[in-house]
């Protein structure tokens, strides 16, 4: 019972972390910081779920489920590792390419928003 | 509880079907990369709530992490595929007969922008 | 032109649903598919052939001749792709010319993720090569898991230093390779008096029941198209990363 | 050495994987390890020049590291969480790019910190030019904890990396 109450409690956490990267997704104003949102709540809450399903899995603990376990904490591994690189990989693309920048200050060094920039982005 | 795994499923599928926003609109194409990599991520462990609820985690578990890896390296593909279209094409390099004028120059682009500063 | 495609695709689409319509219902059990043919094999298939998977006893040896001429299919297409493609002359397959230099220096990242999840993805892949008797996998998921290993070597790198480490002449050596090795060990067992591809014959040659020699068939025929398919995959990415020339990927 | 030891680890991967212990499977397990480990005998320990020891320290080292780590990625979740669920998100992001150089020296180091970097409160790498590290920052906030007090020396992420792969003080 106490067990089933902290799978929900990891699971629900986990779920509220993908709305809030949804909701940055979908609400920031640019590219960079959209990567911030996606970057960062994307590894936590793929952990978090994972672990909730780990615990659920452990409820009945023998052999093969405690394998399936270990294999599943494999998974929560590599996203540890395979998530920042996305994460670095795709924000690395988009500065390379020079893609509009939303900052506070006006005039100079307001970063990448030229014409010529927009009109590239729409041939690709 | 296998209703309550029902229902972080279909919730997770909404918040992707969410995000699919980002994907059709994004102003940019490496914001709907960004939102295909999300869409991603999730997917994997989907799978898995898939197989929990089926009780077969340990054959669902090869198929999400199958998944995780080529979702990773689709990711990268596309991002350095857009990185390079979106750079001019450098002109070909001739080493063949030498040119009566002087040699073309290659023009390397400009890679970096100034768009930092100090904090 | 776009709109009249749409028209003629939606049209496609419809007549299609409704030829569906006349089939039967999912796992309807009064189907002939169900009552005749599905019966047999989920009874026989485990000790015909020792093999817990039935769809990998269907895929690689009741059906063996569809498999392997699938894996032919995928070995043309990277010939195709190759042909249409490569613009060299034979005598450059080995030597490359430098990366593109403004990478240099920039890839830190990127080679330290590779590093670590390369060799583990390789294992992965032999590994689902090696299951598919028990679970959901064998040549064609194994095979392209350890091909996408060496296209995250080249985005990670470079595609030389991919190049140099598997080059091309014995990525379409392997190409054709496990192709000619499904082919072969069909070819053996009929040299052993049996059919084409049937497996019971090699239990002489290995010592082992006829059922377990069905499975280690299998596995055989798997690992050959494993190879294939890792290859084509492989020449398929070196072809278009670089348009042909293979100088420099993306 | 650094084959031997890629052997082992991948020998004990297939285990875990796989799960069954019978002699064909283990033999299987120990010829795919094999090839593996000759495919890929300069990727896992490249430029790797520890001795067995050295390694072992480095890994308890990391361990701390790590769970340090995870309490600043459950940090930065919570910033990120707040921040785009906040109705006044706009008025309290002010996004920069900075600029600094690191100490580090070998790549895996710079591996493990542009990744630290991109999982803690705020902050993304976005690009590593040679020693040259840009980030971006959500906020001032966020730049001013990864740089320490002077932009260019190194922050509290810099030291415990350094700490471990180079053994400086931490």
């Amino acid at each position: 019972m106490l067990l089933d109450l902290v799978v929900v409690v990891l699971m629900v956490c986990g779920l509220l972390l993908f709305l809030a990267t949804t909701v940055g997704l979908l609400r920031f104003p640019d590219f960079y910081t959209r990567v911030h949102a996606a970057g960062k709540g994307d590894t936590l809450s793929t952990v978090l779920m994972l672990g909730g399903l780990i615990i659920y899995l452990l409820r009945d603990f023998n052999g093969e489920t405690a394998l399936t376990a270990v294999k599943l904490s494999l998974i929560v591994f590599f996203v540890f590792i395979a998530s920042p690189t996305a994460t670095h990989a795709i924000i690395d693309a988009g500065y390379e390419s020079k893609v509009p920048y939303w900052t506070r200050r006006k005039g100079a060094g307001a970063g990448y928003d030229g014409p010529e920039r927009r009109r590239q982005d729409r041939q690709i | 509880m296998e209703q309550f795994l029902i229902a972080i499923g279909v919730a997770i599928l909404l918040l992707m079907l969410t995000s699919l926003y980002r994907v059709v609109r994004g102003p940019t194409v490496i914001d709907r990369i960004l939102g295909v990599n999300v869409i991603g991520t999730k997917t994997a462990v989907l799978i898995i709530i898939i197989g929990t609820l089926s009780a077969r985690v340990e054959m669902f578990i090869d198929i999400a992490l199958a998944y995780a890896l080529l979702n990773f390296i689709t990711t990268i593909a596309a991002a350095r595929f857009y990185q390079r279209q979106s750079q001019p094409v450098l002109p070909e390099v001739e080493e063949a007969e030498p040119a009566p004028s002087a040699p073309p120059t290659v023009e390397h682009p400009k890679t970096t922008g100034e768009g930092s500063h100090a904090a | 032109m776009k709109r009249l495609t749409l028209i003629i695709l939606a049209a496609c689409a419809l007549i299609m649903l409704l030829a569906a319509s006349d089939l039967p219902d999912w796992a309807d059990p009064a189907s002939p598919a169900s009552s005749h043919l599905s019966p047999g094999f989920v009874e026989q298939a485990y000790e015909a052939t020792h093999t817990p998977n039935v769809v990998t006893a269907v895929l690689a040896d009741y059906r063996g001749y569809d498999t392997m001429f699938e894996t032919v299919v995928v070995f043309l297409a990277a010939l195709i792709i190759m042909i249409i493609l490569r613009r060299t002359p034979h005598r450059r397959f080995c030597k490359i010319l430098p990366h593109r230099p403004q990478r240099q220096g920039r890839d830190t990242v990127l080679k330290g993720a590779a590093q670590l999840i390369i060799p583990v993805m390789q294992v992965f892949a032999l590994y689902v090569l090696g299951h598919g008797h028990y679970s959901p996998g064998g040549g064609f998921q194994g095979g392209v898991i350890f091909g996408a290993s060496f296209i995250l070597l080249a985005l990670c790198y470079n595609l030389e230093f991919t190049i140099n480490r598997f080059r091309e002449r014995i990525v379409l050596l392997c190409c054709a390779g496990g192709a000619l090795l499904y082919a072969g060990v069909g070819a053996l067992c009929l040299a052993m008096g049996w059919n084409f591809l049937g497996y019971a014959a090699l239990a002489g040659i290995l010592g082992v029941s006829e059922a377990m020699a069905r499975s280690h068939g299998i596995l055989l025929v798997e690992v050959g198209v494993g190879i294939t398919v890792m290859a084509v995959m492989v020449s398929i990415y070196y072809d278009l990363a670089s348009g042909g020339d293979m100088r420099e990927g993306l | 050495m650094a084959a031997v030891v890629t052997f082992c680890v991948m020998f004990a991967f297939w285990v875990v994987m796989s799960g069954k212990l019978d002699l064909f499977h283990l033999g299987m397990g120990v010829m795919a390890s094999a090839l593996v480990s000759w495919l890929s005998r300069d990727l896992l320990f490249s430029g790797h020049t520890k001795t067995l020891g050295g390694t072992l320290g480095e890994i308890g080292r990391f361990l701390r590291y790590a769970g340090w780590l995870f309490w600043q990625v459950v940090l930065a979740n919570v910033h990120i969480a707040g921040l785009s669920l906040s109705p006044r998100a706009m008025e309290r992001i002010d996004p920069r790019i900075i600029r600094f150089k690191t100490v580090l020296k070998t790549d895996f180091a710079r591996f493990v910190l542009a990744n630290s970097i991109t999982l803690t409160p705020g902050t993304v790498t976005v690009r590593i030019q040679d020693d040259t590290f840009y980030v971006h920052a959500i906020n001032p906030q966020a730049a001013g904890d990864l740089a320490g007090d002077a932009v260019g020396g190194p922050g509290e992420m810099e030291r415990w990396v350094a700490w471990i792969f180079e053994g400086g003080k931490r």
